[in-house]
């Protein structure tokens, strides 16, 4: 038993996915998921197929502990859930299943893309009866990303991003020039929400590093002094909690130029920790669209070690948000003890410390603080 | 003064029994019932009843079990004889009997009377007579109800008719005749189900048989009524066999402009209980078998149980009144006669009904579903359209052709509505199947060796697409 | 002259600076209590009757803050925080955001709120704008388009790519060499119609620049678009949701906020047009009833307000005749609704129909 | 048997008396108690006290208004009788009486005694004796507290001796001197007021003035002390001048090393009050007066007053132990003796004492703030590092200087901290000053924006992320 379940670690045979298609993959997948109901449904022991959901819950999450690379990260299991027409449960999401993939069927022949918002007053207009709410759209997509295993960009949903790059980077998008994102200004160059183009961009760097920064306000402090040009480096951000764009490009990133290490620089904080946790391992909420980007990120700061450089009064109490954040954090079993500790500490004398209270040495004191922590190997 | 209902019930036996004595001829035989009021000149009136049958003659046995029929309070209205006369086909003479059901001491309530000689003449029959006081008027109804029922039985040997005198005067003669249609009915070698079941429809065609043809203004085909029948044996059979309750059900749809037609039932439902070929009044435990089918599951809700002097009406809560449903029980011994009178079981005569509703849930696909089910349907229309939708609306020919041949279509003929209608169609037909039969997985849509699988339920981690890692 | 805010340069602003701070410190020397004057600015009151001078740049009226409060006294102490994080700044000419500010003294500033306010006395006192303070925001805005400009030297190219969304720059004071061939400039609520309008390849067919504050817009969206408006001459359309909530927006476009009134001249769009969606487009263009929300209680106390707001009625009263017919109809309705039946609705019908009967003289009254 | 109460009263009147007509001479004065316990043989033992003084010699009028200090129960501890020696400077002898206290009819109170003779010697000088029952335990302590409260009006002629002698041997005779400290105290011309306060000085400095010099262990300077004073005459002194009532409030850190010294009121306040020149339990009106001054706006939460038995002690809910504040207040007419005695007005009293906490808080920035002034003191130490800052991290040396020269430093010799230092000290002090100003219309000179609802943040809303798919 002990024996299998460490066997599905390490094979890829049993995580599940989604794929990023060319819209007529995916409408050929949506054809298919016809076709075969209506062969079961006329078939001589006639039937309506049951949808098979990945399982999205907690339960059916696992964790992938790199040992043979550095790269750990959760992924959703091919536990299935059920949605079946028969079942008083389940039969209103089954039908806004096949619901939203006609509208995306739709959507894809017209070689359009479409808000969630739009998708939500398309399909309430179309079938008031089965939406009434942009959550119900929302999880409905969820599930046809479920059972078709695709991502919802290749269902022709738009996806916004906020990630920003800038730095030692040249981004040449197909058919267009390319795009020196030392010279894109303080505002960064836009992540595009189009993952096919992302695929499709050349990404060209001589950059040493990668520094991933939580704030956009810490970016583009770094972006406006130019600390790439002393520290070889490209800067990316995704304004917070990291949408599937960042971390796609990120990943793509992390392939490209497979020795550079990836820092992160968030706040000392039970979020800030949070969110390199989520470019480091992916999170479920991602579920099927995301584990693979996992990259494998480094914590160069803020950190405990860095306590001594802010002054009293910047530290200030933790919040009950972020102590629950923290219980939550703790209860994984990917945290690594390092990261653990970090997280204690921060429990124990019950502070946090934004990454601007670095700024009362300067505002130049940044770039020297990474160089610093880079140049000492001061990340983990 | 009338004749109370003691009367009509004896005479309700003495018809049933001359009844069964036609059936088991092989030949075809008549009943016929004669109620002759001899007012000239009497006072109290007389009425002279007489029943005759061309039966295989009777066993006098069949008296044993007859009681005088007496009135608590109330003049003395028949002085209990009953008057006999039997012959069987190989008798020579026609034996008479005069039987005295007022005398308790059963060796002297048979008296035999002198024969009378058959002059060799091959015929089988019998004839009851009796005298009593009073006016026949309370007589004639529930005798021409119970030859309407009898009638539900559709035995095509058997010819009944009803004449009733007023005097002597020929113009105050009135006949009534109870025949099967013999051109609508089942051959002889039929079997009492399928008799059963054409009798019943033909009884609700006809108002229960008040007509002599299809009313219709009320119908206005055969072909709308839909009709389920089941059968159920007891678990001794296998010992004992021979018993059997045979249940048919009727359904009918009035017709729109006739809605409101006088002699529908009001969407109320007549339970006729027939005991071993003969109308009889329901038993308790039939009764309450009606009152436990769980009737939710196939989407009726019963409101009452009203029991009038065993005839029997369900009062329904969910259904249009425009809707008629009509059911029929009968439970028999194939070998009759049997003088041992058993009642069937509750369960036996739960799985009668039950199983004579799955039939009609089957013949008819999104018939009689419960709640739950229809529920689901009425999700059917909506997802045949996206299906549909997505069909039409590909740009690749393949695949439509796919699809429709699939569907049993050929991609030239194709219009949407039709293909979306057969889907739907054929949808409804499996979710109905789905609630007869025990429930068996359904086939996943992708063929997946998927670890466990469960139904989901709103457990499920939030998707929110700019998710944290904290909600792993 | 008077109450105009000039540009100043950063020797100026910083003579200003120490200027003030030197006459604290003699007032203090001397033992007197300094008195800190601050103007007041409003862009507008509650009285649409009312003979007010809300439209001038005028400040309406003044404080002035002693020592003798407590709550004077901490303004003062907030205020002298912020103006020496300032002077560092204008110093090393390095520029900062008022989140960088806040974060610095984060447990003696207690809310960003009070470094905001600090910064807005800042401004008011030395008569400037607050980018002159070299407090700058990272905007949510972006922008797409025929459009070309330089940022601090570097280029900003939408004409490369028509159809993809460009932050607004940070550094707004230092955009320079605006080109544009465009015909006007759409001004969105919304990011998704943005998005919309991108995926529609809306710039490919129509000459304009789109731009979007993603919701409420922030001052450097705000600040971009009217750098926009003066330097190319451009006619503005403004598109947003047809509920309370859009018409603040478009307001905001339009007049400035209060928040900002003392450097309302530098933010607000004063030309902008209103392209819809008014209320009455839901029955002109169809819009299916389940896409009609009624409006909350919230909804009608915040249009209510709005519509006692004085520069509606002095400025802009057809304006206002629309936001009383939203509140009489008791229904708002979100762009999308617009396009359910068809996804280009916006992009191939209605915004090229609008911005045709703008040209026309009697619709052109919105 | 002790002399009890009522005796040391009727004895410090006498010494006041005695003290009065040395302060009123212009030499220097001596004024000595001897008290003579004579144990020997006598029971009940007997004490003889005698009171001379080298005053400007007694007017009999005083002895007028002297009561026989009666117990209620308990034997007779005294005859009555007062012997009296007195003789002024311009007489030529020491006239000599009886004065029976005991006597009501005042005519008969005072036996006039043979004189005696001065020989010619000019002298001035009073000597009353009296022998009373009892030991004389009890009497020693009040004598020494009175002296040493005495001491406070630092009176510079008058040296005052108590001698206590048990029986004859000069053994047990001990000798108090109380004595004012020549070289430190206030010369001759100063003023009463000016003299109080060096007094009340010394009082806290001695440990109300129980030690010959300072406790250094307490106190190590005396600048350490903060010493208010005010003055307050009544209104009508414009017509009738001369009464006055001053007040010295003595405000004193105790060191840390000794913040327990024993000899500490625990943080509670004496206050002495003063009646001509003469130490006297506080009166009713002072008392209501200490009660009713705002001791808030002095950053003061009064808790309680403790009045025993004339010895009024103040209790303060918000000051540190440490901190000691002693009060003293002096009503008196410069025109003594005056017969008629007086008593403050409430609001003189108020006054008064306000005026010595105004004179503090004027002489020591910071201090005896309102909670109000003290709140906007909490802002002070940021304001000047504020202030600081914006000097120092100035590039323009030339503003640099400026502002160092405004404030008074050398450009050279600056230290960024002493500036800081100073620039709090002024800004208290200007807090301080607007305590006491009174408060000016506040300068609102603009009219409201009204009270709309503010709906949005122009500001990037960057509050914690946005964490939803819906884009807008
Ligand atoms: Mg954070
Ligand atoms: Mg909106």
């Amino acid at each position: 038993m002990e024996e299998e379940a460490s066997m599905k670690f390490f094979s890829d045979q049993n995580t599940s996915y989604a794929d990023i298609l060319p819209p007529h993959e995916a409408r050929a997948r949506i054809e298919v998921s016809v076709l075969n109901l209506l062969r079961v449904l006329n078939s001589t022991d006639p039937a309506i197929s049951d949808l098979s959901l990945i399982n999205r819950k907690r339960s059916n999450s696992c964790v992938n502990k790199g040992i043979l690379t550095d790269v750990s990260y959760i992924f959703l299991s091919t536990s299935f859930t059920k949605s079946s027409l028969t079942n008083a449960k389940t039969a209103k999401a089954f039908v806004r299943v096949w619901k939203v993939m006609e509208m995306c069927f739709q959507i894809l022949l017209q070689g359009k893309r479409v808000t969630q918002r739009e998708l939500f007053y398309k399909l309430l207009c179309d079938s008031p009866d089965y939406f009434s709410s942009q959550l119900e759209v929302n999880r409905s997509v969820q599930d046809v990303v479920a059972l078709l295993r695709c991502s919802r960009f290749s269902l022709g949903i738009m996806a916004s991003t906020r990630g920003l790059v800038a730095g030692r980077l040249s981004l040449q998008e197909p058919g267009k020039e390319a795009v020196d994102c030392s010279a894109c200004g303080s505002s960064g160059f836009p992540i595009s929400g189009d993952l096919n183009l992302l695929d499709n961009t050349i990404i060209t760097s001589d950059a040493r590093y990668i520094i991933l920064v939580e704030k956009h306000a810490i970016f583009h402090r770094l972006v406006e002094d130019r600390v790439f040009n002393h520290i070889p480096c490209v800067f990316v951000t995704a304004k917070g909690y990291p949408d599937i764009a960042t971390r796609f490009f990120l990943h793509r990133m992390s392939i490209t130029f497979p020795h550079l290490p990836i820092l992160a620089l968030v706040d000392w904080n039970p979020a800030g920790l949070a969110i390199l946790c989520t470019f480091k391992f992916g999170s479920v909420g991602m579920g099927l669209e995301a584990y693979r980007y996992a990259c494998n990120v480094k914590w160069i700061g803020l950190r405990g070690d860095d306590l001594n450089l802010i002054p009293q009064e910047s530290l200030v109490p933790l919040k009950p948000k972020d102590s629950q954040i923290a219980k939550s954090l703790l209860s994984s079993k990917i945290l690594q003890e390092n990261y653990r500790e970090e997280l204690s500490l921060m429990i124990e004398t019950g502070k946090r410390a934004e990454i601007e209270a670095l700024y009362c040495h300067g505002y130049n004191y940044l770039g020297k603080y990474i160089a610093t922590k880079i140049v000492q190997g001061k990340y983990i | 003064m009338e004749i109370s209902d003691p009367v009509p019930k004896l005479l309700l036996q003495l018809i049933s029994s001359a009844f069964q004595r036609c059936r088991l001829s092989e030949d075809l035989c008549r009943l016929s019932l004669l109620l002759h009021h001899q007012s000239t000149g009497n006072d109290p009136p007389i009425t002279s009843i007489s029943i005759a049958d061309t039966g295989i003659g009777c066993n006098l046995v069949e008296f044993q079990d007859l009681r005088y029929p007496r009135e608590l309070n109330g003049p003395k209205i028949w002085d209990g004889l009953l008057s006999v006369k039997t012959t069987c086909f190989s008798d020579d003479e026609v034996f008479c009997y005069h039987i005295n059901l007022d005398e308790y001491i059963s060796n002297k309530r048979i008296k035999r009377q002198p024969s009378q000689p058959k002059n060799g003449a091959k015929f089988s029959g019998t004839e009851v007579s009796l005298t009593v006081f009073g006016s026949m008027d309370a007589l004639v109804a529930p005798i021409i109800s119970f030859f309407q029922k009898m009638l539900v039985l559709q035995l095509p040997n058997v010819t009944m008719d009803l004449v009733v005198k007023q005097g002597d005067s020929p113009s105050t003669q009135n006949q009534y005749v109870f025949v099967v249609n013999a051109d609508k009915t089942p051959c002889f070698t039929a079997s009492n189900l399928e008799r059963l079941k054409s009798g019943l429809e033909d009884y609700v065609l006809r108002h229960g048989n008040c007509l002599d043809i299809m009313c219709e203004q009320c119908f206005s085909h055969r072909e709308h009524l839909k009709v389920g029948s089941g059968i159920a044996c007891p678990e001794e059979n296998r010992k004992r066999p021979g018993r059997t309750m045979e249940v048919v059900i009727v359904i009918s749809d009035l017709l729109e402009t006739t809605r409101h037609c006088s002699r529908s039932c009001e969407g109320k439902t007549e339970v006729l209980y027939f005991d071993n070929f003969s109308p009889s009044p329901i038993p308790q435990v039939a009764l309450s078998a009606l009152k436990k089918i769980d009737w939710k599951s196939y989407g009726l809700i019963l409101a009452s149980v009203n029991d009038q002097e065993g005839h029997v009406f369900l009062e329904w809560e969910n259904f249009p009144s425009y809707v008629q449903i009509q059911i029929a029980l009968h439970w028999y011994h194939n070998k009759y006669p049997t003088r041992q009178k058993t009642e069937p079981g509750i369960n036996l005569v739960k799985k009668g009904i039950k199983s004579a509703l799955d039939d009609l849930k089957t013949k008819h696909e999104g018939f009689l579903l419960s709640s739950h089910a229809r529920k689901i349907c009425s999700y059917v229309p909506d997802l045949a359209r996206s299906l549909a939708g997505l069909i039409f609306s590909s740009t690749d020919m393949d695949f439509q052709g796919d699809c429709l041949s699939v569907l049993g279509f050929q991609p030239q003929e194709v219009e949407r509505e039709a293909v979306e209608d057969y889907i739907q169609r054929k949808i409804v037909t499996v979710i109905g199947m789905n609630e007869s039969k025990p429930q068996e997985a359904a086939p996943l849509l992708f063929f997946e060796a998927g670890s466990e699988t469960q139904y989901f339920d709103d457990e499920e981690i939030e998707s929110e697409y700019y998710s944290s890692f904290l909600l792993e | 002259m008077e109450g105009k805010f000039q540009i100043s340069d950063t020797t100026n602003l910083l003579r200003k600076i120490k200027d003030f701070t030197r006459s604290i410190v003699e007032d203090l020397a001397e033992g007197k209590s300094p008195e800190i004057s601050i103007n007041r600015f409003r862009n507008y009151c509650n009285d649409p009757e009312a003979d007010c001078f809300c439209s001038s740049d005028e400040p309406k009226g003044r404080e002035i803050l002693t020592l003798r409060k407590t709550s004077q006294t901490y303004r003062i102490d907030m205020l002298l925080r912020v103006l020496l994080i300032v002077q560092q700044l204008l110093q090393e000419n390095r520029h900062g955001s008022k989140r960088d500010i806040y974060y610095m003294h984060p447990s003696a500033f207690k809310a960003q709120s009070v470094v905001d306010r600090a910064i807005a006395d800042i401004c008011i006192l030395f008569q400037c704008s607050r980018y002159n303070l070299n407090v700058v925001s990272v905007g949510n805005g972006l922008v797409m388009g025929w459009l070309k400009f330089k940022e601090a030297g570097r280029k900003f190219d939408c004409l490369s790519s028509l159809n993809t969304a460009f932050p607004v720059p940070v550094l707004v004071e230092e955009v320079e060499d605006v080109v544009s061939l465009a015909e006007y400039i759409l001004v969105v609520e919304k990011e998704t119609v943005f998005q919309r309008l991108a995926n529609d390849m809306f710039c490919k067919t129509n000459r304009c620049i789109v731009v979007t504050g993603r919701g409420y817009p922030d001052v450097s969206t705000r600040r971009f678009l009217r750098l926009l408006m003066e330097k190319l001459q451009l006619p503005v359309h403004c598109l947003v949701d047809c509920d309370p909530y859009g018409f603040e927006i478009l307001a905001t476009y339009r007049f400035g906020s209060m928040q900002m009134a003392y450097d309302i001249e530098s933010l607000r769009a004063p030309e902008m047009k209103w392209l819809g969606a008014f209320p009455s487009d839901s029955e002109i263009y169809g819009v299916p009833q389940q896409c009609l929300l009624p409006l909350t209680e919230e909804d009608k106390k915040r249009t209510e307000a709005m519509l006692l707001r004085c520069y509606l009625k002095r400025e802009m009263p057809q304006w206002r005749l629309e936001l009383e017919t939203m509140l009489k109809r008791g229904v708002k309705f979100e762009i999308e609704a617009l396009s359910v039946h068809s996804l280009s609705f916006l992009s191939e019908v209605y915004i090229p129909s609008k911005i045709r009967s703008e040209s026309l003289p009697v619709t052109n009254l919105i």
